[in-house]
C-alpha cells in the first residue's frame, strides 16, 4: 500500500501509526537558544506522522551550515553531505528509488551562493524532492557573513562598510528557473509551515519551500515584522482568493496595466481589480509578479503561501519510465547478449 | 598481377579532412581484419576542432591500424601505408613516415591554390621531394564520382564516397574480404537507397581498380594470428568499461546508475551506457561534474551502484564530493579517461598524468583505491574489479584509463558472464538481535555494514563530520579522529592483503633490469620487451593494476633487480611512488607527447640500459 | 578622454579610427563550414570599431565550447578559460578596472549547465560586463549532446531516446536573477545582432544577450522558423512600440487580465489591448511575462529583441567607491600605521 | 596575603559555554601578558556549533595561554590553571589536566540538574574525585552580579560579567596590570556606559576578591622574557598573513585583491582585509570557491595582485581554475589555512594534510611551488614570500597555514615595511623594437613576460589549451608539449636555485639524529628539541618553509644523519615526498588529533630514539 498524494505515490504506508517521538533521534539538538530552526524541526516531526509513510522511507539530505544539521535530529534515514550539493545528491536518490521520501536541507548560503546551480537545475528538471530553504539571510555557521538574500548596505564581518551586492529573490529565481511548486512560510507560524510542507511534499516534482527564519545571533529580527498572525507586513496567498492582507484586511494587491503588482488601501480599491490568487496557472508570470511584492532591502512587505503549484511529469519518473530492468533470470543472458554484439568471430 | 606477398604486420594510417570520414574508413578496414582473424590494434586521432576549415592541418582527421598474424601490443609507432585523402593529410603525417613508406594520395585536392594554402610551392606528389617513399597519386575523388554517376547524387555527395573507393582499394591490397563492408554499408543506409547503392558502388569500384590498375606490382595478405580459443569481438576501451561496469552491477544484483557530464574522451562512457536502458541502466547528464559524483553517490547511498566517468578536469571538480564518499564510507565508481593536462591541455591526445591526483588529489587524509587498465579489452576487467572493490569495502574507488585506451580497438575475447564470481553487496537488512545498529561497526576487512534507506529498524544518519567509531555520531574527540583517519588508511591498506600475487614476466629467468609499467604503457613496455628479448637481451617485466594499495609482494620484486625503468606517459608519477614506499631507486622513463610511448624507442633506449648494466652478458643468437 | 556610452565610462577612446581589420587576429578560424559563430564574430568585428574605444582595453574572457574559442580570433586582449568560469574571471578582471570594456562569451552548455551559478550571481551583482550567449542548443564541442535549453524529447548522443530535462529559458531565469539587462538576438540578423550588442555593451552593469545561434553539424535548423527578415516566428521587441508581428504584422500581443500574454491575430485584437513594449519598467514582470512567448518545445515563435534596461548601480563600481588606494607616498607609512596598531610595546 | 611567587612559565585555560566570553576573556589576558613582557603563546578551542545548548559539553569553548619569562615555542600541553566556569567546561577539559593542576570553578552552575544532564551524580568540585588537584570553587557568578548590582541590568547582563570577575582574579593571581583591560572595557562599551561599567566593576572586584579572600596562599609572577630589541605587538596568524599579502602587494606597487568564501578557519583572512578598503584592497565574497579564485585570476590576469583564501574542502574545488592559472602562466596567491579532513571533517580543529593535495593534488602535469608558515607572526613573512615567487615566476604559489597558526596568537616584532625588499612585477609595457611580443618567451629564471591588458600594442590571447612555446598560441604538437610540459616543471625547479642555504640548528653540533618539520609543528618540535637537548641529548632540527621545489641542500643535509624523523599533523606525507626525493630512510611520526603535536610527548619520543641509536653517548649534565 502507498501514499496517496502525489508527491508521495510509490512510498509506502506505514502498517501502524506513527508519532513525533518516532521522529525523534537520539541525538541532542544543537541550535542557539531562540535559532527559528527549532521551530522548523518541531514543525517537521510534528507533520511526518501525519503523513502515513514508513519512516524508514524517509530520506533527508542536506548541505552545510546551521540549518543543514536538521538531518541529524530526525530518526529517518539521512545524510549530511558537503555545502551546496544536496540537491545534486538528492537527485542521485529520488531518480535511484521511487519508494522513497526525499527531502532537502539547505540554507540560504548552501542553496543560492554555493549551491545556485544544483538547485536551479533540480528545479527544472522536477525532480521529485522536497525542498526547505532556510532563509535567515545571513551566514550562520561560519559566524555572521551576509547571504545572497541578505539586503545591499547589510554590515557583517566580510562587509564593514556594507555590502553592494544586489540579492535574489528566492522565489523569482525558482520562478525563472522553471520550477513547477514554489512557495515561501515562516518559522514564526507553525500552522502556515504546517500546511505549506504538507503541500510541498504532497506535490509530484521539485517543490522549493523558502523559510524565512530567524537567527537571533547573527541576524535578529531579519523577519520581525512579519511575524504573528497580525503583522502587518504579510500578505498571504490563498489559492483562489483575493489578495487583502493587513488590519482588517486594509490593504489589496491590485495589478496595473502593464501587468505588474502594487499594494493599494482597499478601500480604494474596485474589488473587482484585487488580484484574485491562482497558484495553479500554467503560466508562471502571475506568480512571478507576486514575488515581485517582496522587499528587497529591510523587510517590511513580502508574500508568503504557494506562488506556484502546477503539473508537469516528475524527472525522475520519467527517467524510470525509459527504463526496463530484466527479471532477475534474465538479466545476465541479456546482458551477455549485449557484450558479444553482433559482430562476433570465433577461434577453436 | 595477382601475386599475393605474405607480410607478418602492416600499420596502416587512414588521414584526410575531418569531414571525409576516415575514422569509419578506418574502423570497418578493422572489422574485416578482425573477420580474418588477425590480431590488431587501433589508434584514432581525431582533431581538436569539431570541423577545423577544410584542407587545414588542423583539420585532419586519422586513424591507424596495426594487423599482424601474432600477438601484437600497439598500434604501431610508425605507419607502413598512409592513405592521404588531401595535401593536409600529407602534411600533417608525412613525419611520421618511416623511410620507404607507402603513400597513397587522392590527388584531387592538390591544386596550385591548396598546396599554396599550406605553403607548398610544389607539388610533393611530384616534384621529388618524396623520393623516399613509394607514392601512388590517384584521382581517387575523380574515380569515385565517376563510379556513382548512375545515381545521380548531388555533387557533395558524389565526392563523399571517395573513402568507400579508397577503402575497396585497400581492401583488394590487403586481402581483406569484401562482404563485412558490403553488409555494413547495407545496414547503414537502409533508409536511403541511393546513398547505399552509391557507396557499394565507390567500395567495389576501388576493389575493381586495385585488380585492372598496374600501378600495384603485388598484394599483400597477413595470416590469421594464433589466439587462444573463444569468441572474440572488436572492442574499444570505453565500450569495455561501460559492459565491465553493467557485468558488475549485474553480478551484484544491483541497479546500475551513471552520473556523467560530457567530456573528451570519457563521453562516450555516457553514450553507451544510455544506450542501455533495457539493460536497467540509468544515466543521468548532469549539470556539471560535481552533480554527476553528487548524485551517483546519492544512488550509492540508495542502494544502487553508483559510477561517474569523466577525464581530468572534470576530476578535479569532484575531488571534495570523492572526500565526501570517503567519510561515508559508501561504494562509489569513478573512472578518469585521462587526457593531456594540465588545465584545458589537449584534449583529443593521450596521457597519464592524473595518477598523483587520483592518489593524493584530496584534501585531508582521505585514502581511497586506485586501480587502472592496460589494454581496451582489459577495462572491461578493471571495472568489474573496480566494483568489486567498492562494494566489498565500502569505498569509492578511482579507476584510471586514457584517450588511447578509451578510444582505441582490438580483439577481445568475450567473457562468459557465467563464469565470473558474483560479488556480494552484502546490505543489512535486519536489525541486531540486540543492541542498535552500529553503521559504523567493522567486519575483518574494516568494511562497516550498509543499511540502505528503506529498511526498517536500522535508520540512522551520515555525514561528513567526523564520525565516532561505531555508531557514526558526529565526533570531535581528538582519539577518536586518529583511530578514524588510521582505520580509513588500514582499511585501504587491507585491500592489498587480498590481491593475486604479482606475476613478473622474464622468460629467461636471467634479467637485471625490471621493467615496471601501468595502464596504456601496457602495450609500448610488453613489445619493446619482446624486441629486446628478440636480440637476445633478458629484461623483465611487471604491469601494475592496483596502484593503491600497491600488492603486497611488490616491494620484494624490486629489490631483486639491479635497475628498475618505469615508462611513463608523465614525468615520472609512479617512480615517485614507488621510490617513496620501497626507497628502491626506480627511475622514471618519461614521455609526455599526447601519445602512446614509441615502442621502438622504448626497445632502444632499453637495449642501452641492459647493455651498460650487464656489458659481458652474452647475447644469445644474436 | 574616456567613452560616453554608461556601459564604457572609463574607458579611454582610441586617438586614431579603427577598422575591422585591426580587430582581426592572426589566428585562422577554425569553426565548422556553415557555423553560426561566424557571423557573430563578423557583427563583433564590424561593432568594435564603432565604439571608439582603444583596441588595447578590451578584454574578452570566455569558457570552453566551440563558441569559446572566439576570443583567439579578435585582435584584443582575451583569455580562454575553462568551462563554466568565464563569468567569474571576468568579475575579477572587471572589479579590479575601471578602465577595460570586458565581454563573457559563453555557450548554451557554458553558461548554463556547468557554469550556471557564476551566471546568475554575475547578473544579480550587476558587474559591468557584456555576456554573449551563444545558444545552440546543443553541446557543439563535445560533439553533441544535448544542453540545457534543448527541448524536451530531444535525441542526441547522450539521450538515444530522447531527453526527459524540461529546458531552462535563458530569459526568464535571468530575470529570474535581478538581471538589469537582458536581451536575445540571432546570428542570421546581422543588423540586430549589432543593434543588440551595441546596446548591451552601453549598457552599465552586467547584459546578459542570448543569441540564437545554429550549429550545422549537430543541431541544424533549429532556428529555422525563426531565420530571416520575414519570418514569421520572430517576434521583434522594440521599445515603445506596440508588438506585433508576423507577415504585415497579422499578430499582435496581448495581455490577459491575469497579466499573462498571448498572441492573437492582430485583426480581432483592439489596438489598445496590444502590449506595448517598455524595456525600461522597474519591474521586472512584464519581461518576464515576454519571455514566456518563446517555444519550450521545437521553436516556431520567439521574441527578439531587448526585454530588459533598468538602470542599477554596478558592482564594481559599487566597490570602487568603497575603496580609497592611498597616494603612492603615502601607501607604504598608511600600511605601516595598520601594522603596527594600537597596541604595541617595545623592547630594548 | 600578598607574597609573590616567581614563577617561569604558566599555562591557563578558560573554559566556559560558548556564550561565556572566554575568547575575550583569554585574549584580554594575553594583552596584558604582552604588556609584561613574557613570551606568550595562545591556542582557541571553539566549539563546532555556534552555541550548542547551555551546559553541554559540545558547547564549551576554550581559550588556552602559555606564558613565560623565556622564549617560548607552543600554548602548551597541559594546563596549569583551569578556569571552569561551568560543570561541562570541566568534564571537558579534565582529561587535560596534570596532576597538581590548579582547577578554580564557577560553582553557581554546578547544581545537581546540570550535574545530572553530564552524567554526574555527586559534584565532583567536593566528592573527592578531584583530589589529585588544587580545587577551588567560587560562586563567580553571584560575585559579579553582587559587584554589578548598582547597575541595574538585567539579570543575564549581570550574570554575563562573570568573565571579567574571573578575568579580574586571575589578573590578580598573576600580577597581570589592569590598565590594559580597564581601557580596553571603555573603548569597546564606549556606547552602552551602564555595560562598560559593570564590566568594569565586575573586574575591579574579581582583582580585590583575590587580594581579599585568603583561600590563595600566595600570587605568581612572571618575569619577563628576553627578546630582542623592537616594536611589538600580538598577532594571530590570520592577521600576520593578511598584513603580509598587503605588504607584499604594496612592495610591489599592485592593488590587492582577495576572491574569497567564508570558510572556518580561513574566514578572518577575509574579514581582515574586507576592512582594509582604504589601504585600496578590493575583497570579493564571491558565490563559492570556484568563482573566488576566478575572480582573483581575474584580477591577476588584470595587472593587480589576485588572492584567495580558503580551507580544505574550498582547495579542492579550486584545483581546476589553479590547474589554469598553471597553464596561463599568472601570479596568483593561494591560501589554505588547514583544517581536519577529509570531507567536513572537524572544522574547527587543524592539521597539516593538505600538503599532499597542494603538491600533487591536480590533473596532468601541473608543478606550482608551496610554502608554509611555521608560527604565527611567520605568516607575514611566508606571505611576502609567497607574493614575491608569484610574480617572479609568474605562477600561482600555494601558502599553507593552519587553523592553531591563523587563530594562535604571539608576540610579534613588527618589521619596518622600509627594510623590505622592494618586488618588481616587471610588467611589459611597450612593443618590442622589432618583432612580435612572445607572451611565453622566457627570461633567465625561464618566467614569461607579463603584458596587462591596457597595454597598446602587446594584444594577445592567453587560454587553456596547450600553447606553442613563445607565441603561446593553441599548439597541439606533440614535441612542443612535452617542451612545454617539461619547461613548467623546469621553471618551478628553478626556484630551488634563489633560496637561501637551510640552516640546521644543532648547538653540540653531535646530533646524529635530525628532525625535519614543516608548518606549525615548528612550535612543539622546536620545543621539544629544547627539552631533549637541556637533557644533555644533541638532536638537530630543520624546519621547512619551502615544500616545492624543496631546497637544493635539502638531500645533502639529509644524507648526514643517522635518523631522520619527520613529525607532522598527518600520516607522513612530507616525509614521503622526501623519501622519493632523496631516497633517504625518513621516519614518519605521525599524530592526527586535531591538535597540535604534544611537546612532551614528542620530546620523550625523541629522547627514545637517541638513545636506542646512540646509547653510549655520554649524556652531558644529566
Ligand atoms: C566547500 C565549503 N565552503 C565553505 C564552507 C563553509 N561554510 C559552511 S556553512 C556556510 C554557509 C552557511 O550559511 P547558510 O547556508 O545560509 O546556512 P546557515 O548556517 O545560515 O543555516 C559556509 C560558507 C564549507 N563547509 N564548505
Ligand atoms: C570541467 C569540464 N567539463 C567538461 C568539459 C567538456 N566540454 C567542453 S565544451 C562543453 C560543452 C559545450 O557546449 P556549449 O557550452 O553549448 O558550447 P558550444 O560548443 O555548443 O558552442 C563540454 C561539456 C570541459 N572542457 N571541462
Ligand atoms: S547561528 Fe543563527 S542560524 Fe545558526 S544555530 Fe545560531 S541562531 Fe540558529
Ligand atoms: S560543432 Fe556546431 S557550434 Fe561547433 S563549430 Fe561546428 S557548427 Fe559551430
Ligand atoms: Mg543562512
Ligand atoms: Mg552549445
Amino acid at each position: 500500500m502507498t501514499a496517496t498524494a502525489p508527491g508521495l505515490a510509490g512510498v509506502p504506508l506505514s502498517l501502524t501509526p506513527l508519532n513525533r517521538k518516532d521522529f525523534t533521534s537520539d541525538q541532542e539538538v544543537r541550535w542557539c537558544p531562540g535559532c527559528g530552526d527549532y521551530a522548523v524541526l518541531a514543525a517537521f516531526q510534528g507533520l511526518m506522522p501525519q503523513l502515513g509513510i514508513k519512516r524508514e522511507n524517509t530520506v533527508i539530505v542536506s548541505g552545510i551550515g546551521c540549518s543543514s544539521r536538521f538531518p541529524y535530529y530526525v530518526d529517518s534515514y539521512g545524510m549530511h553531505s558537503i555545502h551546496g550539493r544536496a540537491p545534486a545528491i538528492a537527485t542521485g536518490v529520488a531518480t535511484a528509488r521511487s519508494d522513497l521520501a526525499v527531502w532537502v536541507i539547505t540554507g540560504d548560503g548552501d542553496a543560492l551562493s554555493i549551491g545556485g546551480n544544483h538547485l536551479i537545475h533540480a528545479l527544472r528538471r522536477n525532480v521529485n524532492i522536497t525542498i526547505l530553504l532556510f532563509n535567515n539571510r545571513i551566514y550562520g555557521l561560519t559566524k555572521g557573513q551576509y547571504s545572497p538574500t541578505s539586503e545591499l548596505g547589510k554590515v557583517t564581518k566580510s562587509t564593514p562598510v556594507g555590502s553592494v551586492d544586489h540579492p535574489f529573490n528566492p522565489i523569482s529565481l525558482a520562478l525563472g528557473a522553471e520550477a513547477s511548486f514554489v512557495a515561501r512560510t515562516i518559522d514564526s507560524d507553525r500552522a502556515h509551515l504546517t500546511e505549506v510542507l504538507t503541500a510541498a511534499v504532497g506535490h509530484r516534482g521539485a517543490a522549493l519551500v523558502e523559510i524565512y527564519q530567524n537567527c537571533p545571533i547573527f541576524n535578529d529580527d531579519a523577519f520581525i515584522d512579519l511575524k504573528g498572525p497580525k503583522a502587518p507586513g504579510v500578505i498571504r496567498l490563498v489559492d483562489g482568493e483575493p489578495i487583502t492582507f493587513g488590519p482588517d484586511g486594509s490593504k489589496s494587491v491590485v495589478r496595473a496595466l502593464d501587468g505588474t503588482l502594487s499594494v493599494i488601501d482597499t478601500a480604494d480599491a474596485d474589488p473587482a481589480q484585487v488580484v484574485v490568487h491562482d497558484a495553479h496557472a500554467a503560466d508562471p508570470s502571475p506568480a512571478f509578479s507576486l514575488s515581485r511584492l517582496t522587499d528587497t532591502g529591510v523587510l517590511q512587505q513580502s508574500p508568503i503561501g504557494i506562488f506556484r503549484q502546477v503539473e508537469r511529469p516528475s524527472f525522475d519518473d520519467q527517467v524510470r519510465d525509459q527504463i526496463t530492468m530484466p527479471q532477475p533470470g534474465e538479466r545476465m543472458s541479456a546482458l551477455q547478449g549485449l557484450i558479444n554484439g553482433s559482430d562476433t568471430w570465433t577461434v577453436n | 598481377m595477382g601475386e599475393v606477398h605474405s607480410v607478418d604486420r602492416v600499420v596502416i594510417r587512414f588521414a584526410g579532412d575531418s569531414g571525409d570520414g576516415m575514422q569509419l574508413t578506418g574502423d570497418r578496414f578493422t572489422s574485416d581484419t578482425a573477420r580474418l582473424g588477425n590480431d590488431f590494434s587501433t589508434l584514432p586521432n581525431f582533431p581538436a576542432e569539431i570541423r577545423a576549415p577544410q584542407g587545414t592541418v588542423a583539420g585532419v582527421s586519422s586513424f591507424q591500424v596495426h594487423f599482424a598474424d601474432f600477438d601484437i601490443r600497439t598500434p604501431g609507432d610508425r605507419p607502413d601505408v598512409l592513405v592521404a585523402m588531401n595535401p593536409a593529410a600529407l602534411k600533417a603525417n608525412l613525419h611520421d613516415l618511416p623511410r620507404g613508406a607507402v603513400i597513397l594520395a587522392d590527388t584531387a585536392d592538390f591544386t596550385t591554390r591548396n598546396l599554396a594554402k599550406l605553403g607548398y610551392t610544389d607539388n610533393p606528389l611530384t616534384d621529388g621531394t618524396l623520393e623516399a617513399y613509394e607514392v601512388h597519386g590517384f584521382d581517387l575523388t575523380g574515380l569515385a564520382v565517376a563510379a556513382v554517376a548512375p545515381f545521380r547524387l548531388g555533387r557533395k555527395d558524389a565526392a563523399r564516397t571517395k573513402n568507400m573507393f579508397a577503402l575497396g582499394l585497400l581492401s583488394w591490397l590487403y586481402s581483406r574480404p569484401e562482404q563485412g563492408t558490403l553488409d555494413f554499408l547495407a545496414r547503414k543506409f537502409a533508409g536511403k537507397p541511393d546513398i547505399r547503392d552509391a557507396n557499394i558502388a565507390a567500395f567495389k569500384a576501388g576493389f575493381a581498380f586495385g585488380e585492372t590498375t598496374e600501378v600495384f606490382t603485388a598484394r599483400y595478405q597477413v595470416a590469421s594470428a594464433p589466439m587462444p580459443s573463444g569468441t572474440y569481438r572488436q572492442i574499444t576501451g570505453n565500450t569495455a568499461l561501460a559492459y565491465g561496469l553493467m557485468a558488475g552491477a549485474a553480478k551484484a544484483g544491483l541497479q546500475l546508475f551513471l552520473g556523467a557530464y560530457p567530456i573528451t574522451p570519457a563521453s562516450d562512457v555516457l553514450h553507451i551506457l544510455s544506450r542501455a536502458k533495457d539493460h536497467g541502466v540509468i544515466t543521468l547528464q548532469a549539470e556539471d561534474e560535481i552533480a554527476a559524483v553528487g548524485a551517483a553517490l546519492g544512488a550509492s547511498y540508495a542502494g544502487a551502484l553508483g559510477v561517474t566517468s569523466t577525464s581530468g578536469p572534470g576530476m578535479a571538480l569532484k575531488m571534495e564530493t570523492i572526500s565526501l564518499a570517503v567519510m561515508l564510507e559508501l561504494p562509489l565508481v569513478i573512472c578518469d579517461i585521462q587526457r593531456a593536462g594540465p588545465a584545458t591541455g589537449m584534449p583529443t591526445k593521450t596521457e597519464q598524468a592524473d595518477l598523483f591526483q587520483a592518489v593524493y588529489g584530496r584534501h585531508g587524509e582521505a585514502p581511497l583505491p586506485v586501480i587502472a587498465a592496460q589494454s581496451p579489452g582489459d577495462c572491461f576487467d578493471t571495472a568489474l574489479e573496480a566494483v568489486r572493490i567498492a562494494l566489498t569495502y565500502r569505498t569509492p574507488v578511482i579507476l584510471l584509463s586514457d584517450g588511447y585506451l578509451g578510444n582505441g580497438a582490438e580483439p577481445w575475447a568475450v567473457p562468459s558472464l557465467a563464469d565470473l564470481p558474483a560479488i556480494d553487496p552484502g546490505f543489512v537488512t535486519e536489525a541486531p538481535a540486540e543492541g542498535e545498529f552500529l553503521p559504523y561497526a567493522r567486519d575483518e576487512k574494516l568494511a562497516r555494514p550498509l543499511a540502505i534507506p528503506g529498511t526498517p529498524g536500522l535508520e540512522h544518519r551520515i555525514g561528513g563530520i567526523e564520525k565516532a567509531a561505531g555508531t557514526g555520531n558526529v565526533s570531535y574527540d581528538p582519539d577518536n579522529h586518529e583511530y578514524m583517519v588510521r582505520l580509513r588508511q588500514a582499511k585501504i591498506d587491507g585491500i592489498a592483503d587480498d590481491l593475486p600475487p604479482l606475476v613478473v614476466e622474464d622468460p629467461s629467468g636471467r634479467a637485471k633490469v625490471l621493467v615496471v609499467g601501468w595502464g596504456s604503457s601496457y602495450g609500448p613496455i610488453s613489445a619493446a620487451a619482446r624486441r629486446v628479448r628478440l636480440s637476445g637481451r633478458a629484461v623483465a617485466t611487471l604491469h601494475l593494476r592496483h596502484l593503491n594499495p600497491l600488492p603486497a609482494d611488490l616491494g620484494d620484486i624490486l629489490r631483486r633487480y639491479d635497475r628498475v625503468i618505469v615508462p611513463e606517459m608523465n614525468l615520472g608519477q609512479l617512480a615517485m611512488i614507488l621510490r617513496a614506499k620501497y626507497l628502491v631507486d626506480c627511475e622514471s622513463y618519461s614521455r609526455v607527447r599526447g601519445l602512446p610511448i614509441s615502442l621502438s624507442e622504448l626497445a632502444e633506449d632499453l637495449i642501452d640500459v641492459i647493455d651498460e648494466k650487464t656489458p659481458n652478458d652474452p647475447k644469445e643468437g644474436r
